[in-house]
Order: C-alpha cells, then structure tokens, then sequence
C-alpha cells in the first residue's frame, strides 16, 4: 500500500471500504454469467481486489446484471436489489440490459434496464470479457471516488417513478413499497 | 398433531444455483416432500425470435440458447438447414467441425466440474477446474475470434479454417490436461468424501431414466451404452475410435464420473482429430442470405451435447425464414421431469448435489 | 423402416409413413388414431418420447401436433404427427402411454393455447402474469407487443424532464 | 498490571485473529493457484461492513449479534494467553466451555427473529454440530482436567511448563490429535461448515445478516480461531509466558489445520456428527481411559 | 406461631376457601391468594429455627412435627411457588368448571407438601404423603379425557410407591419400635449394611417413583403435560422434589453419611449405583425430550432429566456435590416453574402448544418471551443464571472426584438441553408469525408477575449465588458434610474457584463495548416479516416457517437408541399381569383346601425373604 492510498485511507475510510471490498450478488441473471466464474476462480482471480461473491442480497453492495432481463427475473432483480445494504451499486454487463441488444423484439424481455432499477455503470459487448469486467470495476471505483455512484440515492429520491414503472409492467407487486411513496404518482 | 410444510425458495438468486432457475421445495425436516421447479426466468422465445429471422441471422441468435456450450447448438442448427437446403459440408469441415464439438464438449464439462465441487463444497479442484477451462476458451478465441459465443459453424461447413500453429497448441493443451488429471483423481474423483456425499445420491433406475426422456449421462450413468455420436455417426464421428464410458449405479457419482471419464475420451477424439485431419475446403458456398429461400420441408436432427441428445425439429414452408423451429434440449426433461422425481425424499443438502449431477443448465429450459 | 411403415399400415388403416431420409421416419395419423399408434410403437420397442413439437398452420387453421419417438437401439426416429382444429384446440394427454408427456404438453399449452385433457397439470410454465394471446400463435404479433409493453414506459430522462416542467 | 492485562488481551487476540483470517484466504488462494486478496482483506471488509445501512428485524435480532461478540470477548479474559489471564480464578476451564455457549446461543437468538427459514435450518445444523463436536471436546476436556487434577486452566498451563508438553504425553497424545480433528467443526470452516453452508441454506444464519451485523459476526468469528486454537495451544502445547512464541504456536497449528481443510468438500449433517462422534471420540475416550488407569 | 397453626391455617384455608367459592367466585380468588400469601410470610418468619414437637398421639404413636435449616428451604420453595402459581391460576383458570374444587385442591396440595417437610415421624410422612398423591392425581385428571388416564397411572405407581415406603417403616418400627426420624437416627448406625440397604431400597422406590428416577418416571411425561400449566409448574418444580427431600431424609437424616460410606464400596456402593441411575437419567430423557412436538412434554422430560442432575449431585455424596444437588433442587423449582407458566401463557392467549404449528410469537408476546429465554438459559445452565452455578458444582465434584465418565454424561447432558431448550424457544416464539396468530396479544398481569418474580430469583441466585449457598452450607454442615469455602460470588477453592461477579462484569464490560461499537455504525432500517430473503422470490404467506422435525438429522441417528424402554416394558407387564389375571381366575376353585396351600405358599416366600435379608 502506498503512501497516497494511505492517507486516503485515514481520510475517506468509508469511501476506500467500499470501493476495496466489493461483494457481488451471486444471480445468474442470464448469459453473462458464464464470464463471472473465469473473474472468480484462478485465472483471474477477481479477490485480489476483494470481490468475492456471497450468498445473500443483505451481504452484498455490488449487483453485476449479467445480460438480457426477462420480466421473471426483473421482479427477482428489484427484489433482490432492494434487499440490499446501502451504499449498493449495480452494474449492467452485456449489451442487452442497455436496449436490449439482440433481444430488441423479444416479447419476453425488458429493453431498458435503467428504467427500473438505477444503474452505475455499463459494460458493453456480448459478452464481454473478463477484462471488461475489471474496467468496469475499476470506473465504478473511479464513480465512488468521486462520489458519482449514488445510484442508491436515485432510487430511494425518485421511487415513485421506479415503482411506477416496474407496476405498470407487473400490474400489482406482491410486497408493498420499500419507500414511502410521493403524493399521485402511483397511479399509472 | 398437525405438522407443518416448509416451501423453502431455492433459487434463482441462491449460491447453490448455477443458472437462473427456481425450485420450491416442499420441506419438512430437512426431507423434501415434493419439489416443483419453476422455470422461465431465461425464456426470450428463441423460437419464436427464429421465425422473424432469415436463415443466416439466426446464427448468432441459436448459439445464446446455451451459454455454456454453445457449439452443439450452431452444430444442429447447421445440421437442420444443411439438410434442408441438400447442401454437402465437405470432408475437412467435418473434421473441424468434430473437433470444436470435442473441444466444446471439454469446456462444458470443465464447468460442470466447477460447477459441481463448488456446489459440493471442494473450492480447490472448482478453481483449478475454472482456470483450465480458461486456457481451452483462449484456444477458442484463436480458432473463432470469441470466448463463449463462437458462432463458428456455418451452412456448408466452417467460418474460417484453422489458424496456423492450432494444432500445435491444442495439443499442448490436451497433454497439459491429461497432466492434472491426477491431481483432480486425488483431490475430488477419488476423494472418500466425494463418494460418500455423492454415492446413492440422486438415484434412479435405468427403466425410470428411459421412460422420463433421460439422455446422455443419465443413461450413461445406468449402465446403457447409448450415445448419438454413436448410434448415428455426424461430422466426422464415424471415423473417430472413442468408447462410450457407462457406470452402474444411477446415482450421482456415477454420473459425476461418467463425466470424467468422457473428458478422457474427448481428450482422446480431439488427438485423433488433429492426427486424422484431411487437407481441402473447409465451406461450401451458400446463395446470398438475403435471397436464399429454402424449400418447403421439415427435419429433425441430433447431435450428443455434452448433457445429452440436442435436437432440433426445424420446419420450412418454403420461405427465407424458417416456419418453425423447436428445439429438443436435454436440460428440459432433466431439469423439469427427472429433477422433480429425484427430489422427493432428498435431503435439503442435496439439492445442487442432485441437480448438478443431472447436468442442469437453466437457459436450454427456457429457451 | 418400411417394414414398420407396412405394419403399422397394416394395424392402423388411417396412417400413412414416409421416409424422411436416413434414420428418419414420419408417421402422419388422423386426431382418433394417434395414441394408439404411439401405443403400439412403445410396445414394438419406442421407449422413449423426445418430444412434441406444436406447428401452427394458422393458413390451414389447423396446429400440427407432432410426438418424436425413438428407440433406445437403433438410429430409427419417428416423427408421429396429427393435425387437429386451430380454434379451442383441445387433444388427449399422452401422460398415460409416455410418463414424460406431460411437461410437453405444458409447454405447448402455454405456448400455443392446446388444452391437453387429462393433463393433471397445465399450469403456466415460463411466463408470469400472462395476459396476450399465447405468444407462439402466428397471429401474435411479437414486435407490437414488444412496442406497447416495453417503449411505452417512460425513460429516467422523460421523468426528469416532465418533473422539471 | 493486571489492569492493563483486560484491555490488552482483547485486543491482541484480535490482531491475532484478523491476521489468521486474512492469511488463511491467502494460503487458500496459492493452493487454489491463485494470487489471492491482500493480507488487510479482512479489515477492509470489516470498515465497509461498519460503513454500510442494512436492516433489522427487531430488538432481539440486534441483542443476540451484540451477545455473541460480548461472550466471545469476554472469553478472552479467561484463556492463558502469554502469560495473561485476567480472570484467572473464575471458575477454570468449566467456565470456558460455558462462556464458549453465548456465541452460538446469540447468533441463534439473533437468527430466529431473523424469520428466514434458511437461518432456522443453519441454526439447527449448528447445534446438531455442536452436539457433535461436544462429545469429543468434552471427553478431551475431562481428560485433561482429570489428568492435571484442576479445573483451572493456568493451573494446567503451569503444569506443562519447561516442555512437558501434554501433546507428547502418553496419555494426553490421543486426546491432542482429537482436538486438531475438531479443530475445524469448532470453527464451523469446511468440511464442518454445513450450519452456513452457501450453497445449500445461502449462509444459513447469516442469511439476513448485512453490514454492522455481519461484520460483529466477522470479528466474532475472528475471536473464535483465536479461542480454539489458543484453547488447544494451552491444553496441549504448554501456552507460553510470551506472547509471541504463544502467537507463534497458534500460527503453527492455524496453518495444519488449514491444510486439511483444502482439499475436503463439506459433510453431510448425519455424516458430520456421525464422524465426530466416531473417531476424535473414540481417541479422546481412550485418552480419557489411560488417564485413569495411570 | 408453631408449625401446627401453620398446618392449621394451610388445610383450614383450603376448605375455607372451597365453601366461599360457593358465595363468591372472586371473594374466593382473593382468600386463595392471601392464603398462600400468609403461608409464604409465616414460612418465611420461620428461618433459621430448629425444633421438634408433638402434636397428637396416634394409636398410643407419638406423632410429632419438627423444623430445621433442611426442611425450611425445602417449605420456603413450596410456599413460593404455592403462592406463584395460585396467582398464575387466577386468569389461566378464569371460566373453567369446578374451580372451586381446584383451589381446594391446589390449596390442599401447598398444605401437604408443607405438612411433608415438617414431619418428624415417619406416620405423619405417610399420612401427608398420601394426600399430596390423591391431591396430585385430582389435579391431574382435573381435564377429564387423556388426563385420566395419564392420572390412573400416577396414581397406580404411586401406590406402588406407598407400599413400598409402608414396607420400609414397618420394617424400621420392628427394628427399632418407634417411628420418629430422630429416635432412629441415632440407633440407626448399629443396623448391618445389609438391613441398611434393604430399607434404602425400599425408600428409593418410593422417592424415586415420586422424583421420577429412571426407571421409575413413566408418570411424569402424561401427568405433566395432561396438568393445568400452574399445577404443572407446582408438580415439576416442587411436587417431585419431595421425592428429592425423601432421598434426603432416607439417605443422610436417617441412614447418615457414615452409615452410608460403609454401603458397599467404590462402584459397587449405594450411592454409586444412585449416581449411575441419576446419570442415565440425565443421558436418555434428554434426548427423549429432544423429540417431543409438544412444548409441555419437552418440559416434562426435561424435568425427569433434571432431577437426574439433582440426584446425581446428593448421591455423590461430598460436601460440594450435595450443595450442587440441593442448589439445582431451588434452581429447578424456579426456572421449570417458569417455564410451565410461559408455555402456561402462550397456551393461554393461542390455544395450543404444539411447537410445529406456533411461530413467531415474539411479535406479539416479547414479554413472555424474555421470561422463557431466561428460563430457558437457566435450564441450560448459561452464566449468569443459578443453573450454571449449580451444575458448575456438580460437575466440579465429578471431575475432581475423579468420576469423569459421569461428568461426561453431565456435560453431554447439558448439550443436550440447549438443543431443546433452543427448539421450545424458536418454535414458539422466533421465526414467521402464521396468519391466524396475528391477533394474539401479551399476557395478563396475573401471569406476568409470578415469572417476573421467578425470573429475578434466576438471575439473582446466578450473580450471586452465595445467597442460598450459605443456607445449603448449614444444612450440609448440620448433616455432617464438611463446611464449604462460600462466599457471596461463588466458591473459593485450590483446585479452581468460582466467581460470579467476574463473570458478570466481563460479560457486563464486553457488552457495553460492543453495544457502543454498534451504535457507532449507522441506524439500521426495521423492516417486517415479510421483507425477507427468499432466493428473489416474495415470501410465501404461511409457508416460510421452518418448525417440524426440528432437529432432522439428529433424530433420524438417535431415534433407534434412544426410546423409552421402560415405558414400553410397564405397558408388556400390565398387558401380562391381565393375561395372569385371566388365568389366577382359575385359581380360585373354591376348595379350602387350595386357599391354605397359597397362604402357606406366601408365607414360606416371606420367611425365605426375611432370612434373606439376614443372610445378607
């Protein structure tokens, strides 16, 4: 550890936990996922920057979307999201939770991801490789040292939209709102 | 006394849950009194995606259906449309086109022993298993240009033909395979706890496995020497000298080291595959994509994936697109039926055991 | 694989075989028929049911229901098919000769709307709230769903804006 | 002096506990032919943990975390420890199989009103291991005790000094080896981590646990590798009167203890207690007998 | 006051109160209470008095009541838990029939058991002994249906039990012509070992089947849990103990420890061979109790296991051990009381206890459910609570004694408890809250105090412990053991002392610091039940409990050993002695002549009996 890291250390302890310890949800949301075992195992070995997968949402911050999203697992994936600990962070991997990549016309899948969930940051490509994820991971470090992935934050000031949406594609949800609910958005 | 039933949610945001799937689990204790697998979590509608697709663009879209082993899935696809359309692949095709699907195959299995001992608890052999499999993926990237999704077939034969030194390389690599197959023996086939969480595990009978759709190792696992590669040579199967490996005992060791000892066999194909290599053309030349219109008709055609028999029933109305596709996936009857059998009266702990060693991969149910 | 074709002709007066190249057989059977048939090949050594496929001929408005079976030994495999009427389709189960039928025949009740009678369990199997025509009918059209369903909803962006104004 | 000893210990321990964690995911990661996270990895985890919102469900779910820690703290004070052992006359060694009781029982307080089956099922896995485990702790206990003829654990630490190590001791050996077998099932890490089995009960009790509560559980933990080991280092090993060959032994039987638990996959709930109770109870009973006999 | 007009007002209260419920239901509840009120002052008054009295002359027998240190603990429990559970009753009994005839009887019982300690003779024993038997079997039927059954066959071993101890004090008057304990205290020690031990058997048949020693304690799991919780409380925590009190008496009052050292020698002696039976009564109720679905039967077969302990503890027979048997003796009484009257609640706001079909319950009753945690951390034995202090002695003795596979058994036997006292509290009161529970609310008063009080008692004899150990030490001291190192913390001693209070403060410190620590880091959100991890999904509305078969896998390992034998071997030996019966009818031929051959038969049986016990 060098000398500049150090005194970051003593000056921004909660922002340097963060970003050095980031421990991933494991949901093999779609594809993307067969990339995430190379990350974790011998040849990448994503702990040496502390990221290791653990079992539970409510031990995780960090949540890789690995690929297209189905409305099945979209409820599971906000589910899972909210359960969360804050500061969380989402990062969408692949190209299909950015507009749907080659699923465009699927009937079965959303296009959009950041519709529903607040999303920190992007990783293009089908699929994208084991390097691409530690690009990603280095500029949500990047984002968290400069204080820019507050998707969290979004999510709980902008609730209403979210729930909005993610009711208007469900219908009715089965758990009641995590936040409570601004004045006549929930209408739609 | 009235006795309370647990419905305990395994999946599909659960470590012990390789792939996006669901099972509910009917406890009482720690038996599972019934077990109903809810699927669906990975259904894009391949099919129906197809029929909006003309021939060729359906290449890179088949490939997604499995994301661990996409090769069978080009392969049939190929197959179907080659034999719809009457085009001939040509010989050196074929053998290229075998020694991805070996290749394929090893990669496939490499991940389920990953997948498997991290389940089971065994992290040494799971991230040796990974990293080797990660030198195969980079032999991969030489041959097709990508790491998982290669869409590399082609009607007609191959994208493009071997790069030069391949042959060299890939030998290297069986040979350091075949090297770490006894540290693998000592840490996990042949490790006593293995046998003991694995063995009478998961245990069903050869006539069950007939009667419910069981292939590939299922049956293998059984005892019944049944393998398309086999019973009906493709690509360049027939000339290849490989033995189907079959064990007794139904349950999941020998299913798990069915496993092992197809990778020993595969290792074996791709050796002679580099040995019998002919020399010529590796494609044959299609009419324009956009064009090509292929006669009205219907075919079903199966290769052996590394989880079973992979067929596709493919339907041309005469069109640039075809009518309807369907694929007939193994993970489907053996996720759906025989995973839902096996489950009653398991215990809790052998969920992942059960549904691993029945080589479960969730997308190839939903499709 | 014409000797089959013979004695099922034989048997079955209705049927019709053809050879669809190597290995491959197709066994066309009127609606009435087709379990019986099925029957009788498990019994003549087709263990194993791979499949059914579901063909919407929605011009003939006629779905094709089509069972792949196949025996454990030889290369042989049968394709037995039936046609039967597009609208309230509704078929016998095969739960009774091949044990694994069922969970196709989900499958094709979800996607194509056949209501399988006898089927102890047709419950939706990949889709969740459900409420279009079932998506693999001809007449579904996926892109307009895909438009009203998913562009409708409102992008972060749109939000803000509307918020703002 | 004996002041300082109270604040002291506590925190050593933990030092020496964070430390073993941390360089236990290290040599697990060369053998797993990997490079492996930073020594520091625990304690960055443990500032992020601290760090992070997480929810509770309810009083006793936060009181249980808080009384497992405040257990395992205070066990500290009763273990030899270089030459420490602030609480010395409170009860001996039956006092620290008791006191060995609050973190399970806290974690399992904490957990039932965690209203998560995977945490009761993790919950009743622990206690059926501990029921296993305890069969061969306790003979080694009685054996010892019976041996040295005192329930006092300084007392037994004194009689070993100048090397008459108990390990080496004829009718200690067997029960020395018992204990290095239940090393990992006390420590709850593989093949005896089925109570938190990941992939079977995604964690079993720590399943509802996130942030501060997770990492309380981390240092608790962190405590209890120090407590098992220093706890056999003390028994069998003759302690030490300093704290750095005490640290030294500990690393010692930390890293052989490791090295079994490398390459094995975890047990089965029925396997499990029927190993324990099988041959590191069958050694720690024969020890137990040739005690007698002497 | 004299012990007479404490009986006096004891029995006389009891039907006092039996004619005023006939007025006034609620004139009645308050007598009921006032009266063991005033029981438990007078008993309280009466400390540190020794004496002896006589009160009535019977048959030309001098029938007299006596007072020391040892009966005095034991009467200053009953009154406690007399006047406890009579207030427990007034709303668990509230609208059920016949309650006048239950205070009678519950009254009736107190009084009893009182006039049981306070006997000096052995007639009054037997006449008081005998009232608490049938009171008990009242009770225990007192619910009709199952509850009869369950109360015949107490009843019917009791009886057994009775013969037995009239055998022994005809035996003893024959010897020595009088029946006060005193009088044959002091001739005792001339008897022979074998005369000894004959008694000793015959007295150990008659406490053990009122102590429920194995195996003799098939009565107690059915008559435990057919009981109304309050008489529940009272007939685990002290009803059984008089059992307890009768070892006592039999065992150190009137065999002595010196008589009783030359019983036999190392493990062929008699307190060895009581050890052995306490210690299996440890081990298999235990983990019979770890079986059991119903919370009530859980802590029925704990009780059995308990008193294993307890007797484990006297029969060793040192200084330390005796202190730690008759310590877990009051520690008993206070936590299985409690937990009685817990389970008494939960039962009375849900209507039922089976621990499959409760959950979650600490939403809604979290008093009740700190009174059963401390309850259930005393059963354990958890630091800080009496159980631990107890057991620590007890197995200090055993280990020192050099006794190890006995302290094994113990201390298994602890583990053991955690395991089900873990599941009574998780069952009923963690995890999911069913729908049909949402609207249960907390108890009433009248159940809330008498677990606060029983809960303080836990706690405070935990931290210091020297309260009652000093009163234990007089009694050990007065029967001859030597006097033990007690201070108010604890024991001190060189082979390893005890110390509460730092016990209690490291716990107390480390606490605080990891309380401060916690508070350090940010708020944390309460969420509801529901908001849970399932693998994504929502929960499933009353399905997301995890209640049956607690403990699978152990179960499905020790079910082969471990069930109750004795049980099994009672119900083959009625079903025989009905078959026998059937035959003996044929017996009866109705000649004189085959009469007076049995008579001579039996008679020749109890000559050869009587040269027997010579002989030996």
């Amino acid at each position: 550890m060098d000398r500049n890291n150090l005194i970051k250390w003593l000056k921004e302890p909660k922002k340097m936990g963060n970003k050095y310890s980031l421990w991933a949800v494991y949901f093999s949301t779609a594809c993307g996922v067969i990339e995430v075992p190379p990350v974790l195992t011998s040849r990448w070995d994503a702990e040496r920057f502390g990221i290791i997968p653990v079992a539970t949402p409510r031990q995780a911050n960090l949540f890789l979307i690995t690929g297209y999203v189905t409305t099945k697992t979209l409820k599971a994936i906000i589910r899972t999201y909210e359960q969360m600990a804050e500061p969380k962070y989402t990062i969408g991997f692949g190209s299909c939770p950015i507009n749907g990549g080659m699923y465009w016309d699927s009937y079965n899948t959303i296009k959009h991801l950041d519709k529903y969930i607040p999303v920190d940051g992007w990783i293009a490509g089908c699929m994208p490789r084991p390097e691409a994820i530690f690009i990603g991971v280095t500029k949500l470090w990047g984002m968290i040292d400069k204080g820019l992935a507050t998707g969290y934050i979004r999510y709980r000031e902008n609730y209403d939209y979210y729930r909005g949406n993610q009711e208007k594609l469900f219908g009715s949800m089965e758990w009641p709102p995590l936040y409570t609910l601004k004045e006549g958005t929930n209408d739609g | 006394m009235a006795e309370r039933e647990l419905e305990l949610i395994f999946g599909p945001q659960h470590l012990g849950m390789v792939g996006n799937l669901s099972i509910s689990l009917n406890v009482e204790g720690d038996t599972i009194l019934s077990a109903r697998v809810n699927p669906g979590y990975l259904h894009r509608g391949f099919e129906k995606l197809m029929e909006y697709r003309n021939w060729i663009q359906n290449f890179p879209l088949v490939c997604r259906i499995n994301m661990i082993e996409s090769e069978p899935v080009e392969m049939v696809y190929a197959m179907a449309v080659e034999s719809l359309a009457g085009i001939e692949v040509p010989e050196r095709a074929h053998y290229i086109r075998t020694m991805i699907q070996e290749m394929s195959r090893l990669s496939c299995h490499l991940t389920a022993a990953w997948a498997y001992t991290s389940i089971l608890g065994f992290d040494t052999p799971a991230q040796w298993a990974m990293g080797d499999r990660d030198y195969l993926l980079d032999l991969f990237e030489e041959l097709t240009g990508a790491r998982v999704y290669h869409i590399y077939n082609m009607p007609g034969g191959v994208r493009r033909d071997l790069p030069e030194g391949f042959e060299d390389k890939l030998l290297a690599f069986l040979d350091a395979v075949a090297g770490r197959l006894p540290d693998y023996n000592s840490t996990f086939f042949e490790n006593r706890l293995f046998f003991e969480r694995a063995s009478g595990i998961g245990k069903i009978s050869a006539q069950d496995a007939v009667a419910l759709g069981g292939t590939g190792q299922v049956l293998r696992g059984c005892g019944i020497k049944h393998d398309i590669r086999k019973l009906e040579p493709y690509a360049a199967y027939g000339d290849m000298d490989f033995e189907i490996p079959t064990r007794e005992g139904g349950d999941a060791f020998s299913r798990v080291l069915v496993i092992r000892d197809e990778m020993v066999q595969s290792v074996s194909i791709l050796k002679q595959c580099i040995e019998k290599m002919p020399s010529g053309k590796v494609y044959e030349k299609t009419p324009n994509p956009f064009k090509w219109k292929i006669p009205k008709g219907e075919t079903y055609v199966r290769v052996e994936s590394a989880r079973g028999e992979f067929g596709l029933y493919l339907v041309s109305n005469g069109g640039n697109r075809p009518y309807r596709a369907h694929f007939k996936t193994p993970s489907f009857v053996h996720g759906l039926v025989i995973l839902e059998k096996l489950l009653q009266g398991a215990n809790i702990a052998d969920v992942g055991n059960i549904m691993l060693s029945l080589y479960v991969i969730a997308p190839e149910i939903d499709r | 694989m014409d000797k089959l074709v013979g004695l099922l002709k034989g048997i079955f007066k209705d049927t019709d075989g053809e050879s669809l190249g190597k290995n491959r057989l197709r066994v066309t059977a009127p609606r009435g028929s087709v379990l019986a048939v099925l029957d009788y090949l498990k019994a003549s050594g087709f263990y194993q049911l791979k499949s059914i496929s579901c063909v919407d001929w929605m011009d003939e408005n006629e779905f094709e229901l089509v069972y792949h079976v196949a025996s454990m030994e030889s290369p042989l495999h049968l394709m037995v098919k039936t046609r039967i009427a597009r609208d309230n389709a509704t078929f016998p189960t095969a739960i009774p000769i091949f044990k694994n039928a069922g969970i196709f025949e989900r499958e094709i009740h979800e996607l194509f709307g056949v209501e399988f009678e006898g089927n102890p369990d047709l419950a939706p199997l990949f889709l969740e709230n459900w409420k279009e025509i079932p998506p693999f009918r001809k007449d579904f059209n996926m892109r307009e769903y895909v438009k009203e369903t998913y562009d409708s909803i409102p992008s972060f962006e749109e939000y803000q804006w509307q918020k703002e104004n | 002096m004996k002041l300082a000893e109270f604040i002291i210990s506590p925190i050593l321990a933990f030092i020496i506990g964070i430390f073993l964690m941390g360089l236990s995911r290290r040599i697990m990661a060369r053998i797993h032919r990997r490079y492996g996270p930073p020594l520091m990895q625990p304690v960055i985890d443990l500032v992020k943990l601290f760090s992070q919102r997480t929810v509770s469900h309810g009083p006793i779910f936060d009181i249980g975390v808080i009384l497992s820690l405040a257990g395992t703290i205070a066990l500290i004070l009763f273990i030899p420890f270089g030459g420490m052992c602030p609480l010395e006359a409170s009860g001996g060694l039956l006092v620290i199989l008791y006191i060995m009781l609050f973190a399970p029982l806290g974690l399992a307080l904490s957990g039932g009103e965690g209203a998560n089956p995977n945490i009761s099922i993790g919950i009743s896995r622990k206690f059926i291991l501990s029921l296993g485990y305890e069969v061969p702790f306790i003979l080694i206990v009685l054996a010892v005790m019976t041996y040295y003829h005192t329930i006092s654990a300084v007392d037994v630490v004194k009689a070993q000094s100048s090397f008459h190590w108990a390990l080496f001791s004829l009718p200690l050996f067997l029960p020395g080896l018992a204990y290095i077998l239940i090393i990992p099932a006390m420590l709850g890490i593989r093949p005896f981590d089925l109570a938190s089995a990941p992939q079977e009960i995604s964690s079993g009790p720590m399943a509802e646990y996130g942030g501060k509560y997770l990492a309380l559980a981390e240092i608790e933990h962190a405590f209890s590798i120090f407590i098992t080991i220093a706890l056999f280092v003390d028994m069998f090993l003759g302690g030490s009167g300093n704290v750095v060959y005490f640290f030294l032994k500990v690393l010692v039987v930390f890293i052989i203890g490791l090295l079994i638990n490398a390459v094995f996959p975890r047990f089965r709930t029925e396997q499990a207690v029927k190993f324990l109770w099988k041959w590191p109870s069958v050694m720690a009973l024969a020890g137990l007998v040739i005690v007698l006999a002497i | 006051m004299s012990l007479e007009m404490l009986l006096v007002i004891a029995f006389g209260g009891a039907f006092l109160t039996y004619l005023l419920g006939k007025l006034s239901p609620v004139l009645r509840d308050i007598l009921a209470v006032l009266l063991t009120l005033v029981i438990l002052a007078i008993v309280a008054l009466f400390y540190g008095r020794t004496g002896e009295s006589s009160f009535m002359n019977f048959l030309g027998f001098n029938l007299s009541l006596r007072i020391n240190t040892l009966s005095w603990l034991f009467a200053i429990a009953v009154a406690t838990l007399g006047s406890l559970s009579t207030i427990f009753s007034l709303s668990y009994m509230k609208g059920k029939e016949r309650l006048d005839f239950y205070y009678l009887m519950m009254l009736i019982v107190n009084a009893s058991m009182l006039g049981i300690v306070f006997s000096g003779d052995l007639i009054s024993f037997y006449v008081f002994w005998e009232i608490m038997s049938w009171g008990t079997f009242l009770l225990i039927s007192y619910n009709r249906g199952p509850a009869l059954a369950a109360g015949l066959k107490y009843i019917v071993m009791s009886i057994v039990g009775s013969t037995a101890y009239l055998l022994g004090m005809f035996s003893l008057y024959a010897s020595y012509s009088t029946f006060n304990i005193a009088d044959i205290a002091s001739r005792i020690s001339t008897a022979s070992p074998g005369y000894l031990l004959s008694v000793l058997v015959l007295f150990s048949i008659t406490f053990g089947i009122k102590n429920a020693l194995v195996p003799l304690h098939t009565w107690l799991p059915d008559a435990h849990s057919e009981a109304p919780s309050p008489f529940s409380a009272v007939l685990s925590g002290i009803l059984i103990k008089m059992g307890t009190y009768g070892f006592v008496i039999s065992m150190y009052v009137l065999v002595g420890i010196k008589a009783l050292s030359h019983l036999g020698h190392g493990i062929l002696s008699f307190h060895f061979m009581l050890a052995i039976l306490a210690a299996v009564t440890i081990l298999v109720p235990t983990f019979i109790a770890l079986m059991q679905d119903d919370a009530k039967r859980v802590l029925a077969w704990s009780s059995i296991a308990q008193v294993g302990y307890i007797i484990l503890g006297i029969a060793i027979g040192t200084s330390l051990g005796f202190a730690g048997g008759m310590f877990h003796f009051l520690n008993h009484a206070s936590f299985k009381a409690l937990l009685f009257m817990a389970i008494g609640a939960v039962e009375y706001r849900t209507g039922t206890r089976d621990l499959n079909s409760l959950g979650g319950i600490i939403k809604k009753m979290p008093f009740t459910f700190m009174m059963t945690l401390i309850g259930a951390l005393g059963l354990i034995g958890f630091p800080l609570t009496n159980g631990f202090v107890s057991k620590w002695l007890i197995y200090k003795t055993l280990i020192l004694g050099k006794d190890p596979f006995l302290a094994f058994v113990a201390l298994f036997g602890t583990w053991g408890t955690i395991l089900y006292a873990y599941k009574i509290l998780h069952n009923i009161f963690m995890g999911q809250l069913p729908e049909e529970y949402k609207g249960v609310e907390e108890a009433p008063f009248s159940m809330k105090f008498p677990m606060v009080i029983l809960s303080i008692i836990i706690i405070l004899f935990g931290i210091l412990p020297g309260i009652p150990l000093k009163v234990i030490n007089v009694i050990g001291v007065s029967l001859g053991f030597k006097s033990l190192a007690v201070n108010i913390w604890g024991i001190a001693s060189d082979t390893g002392a005890l110390n509460t209070i730092n016990i209690f403060s490291a716990i107390l410190v480390s606490w605080i610091v990891v309380w401060l620590i916690f508070k350090a880091a940010p708020t944390s959100l309460r969420v509801e039940q529901d908001n849970n991890y399932a693998a994504g999904s929502y929960v499933p509305t009353g399905r997301y409990l995890y209640t049956a078969n607690f403990y699978a896998p152990v179960y499905r390992i020790i079910k082969p050993y471990v069930i109750d034998v004795v049980d099994i071997f009672y119900m083959a030996l009625a079903g025989a002695v009905r078959t026998l019966c059937d035959w003996t009818r044929r017996m009866y031929t109705g000649e004189l002549g085959s009469y007076v051959m049995y008579i001579m038969l039996f008679l020749a049986v109890l000559i050869t009996m009587r040269l027997g016990f010579n002989i030996w």
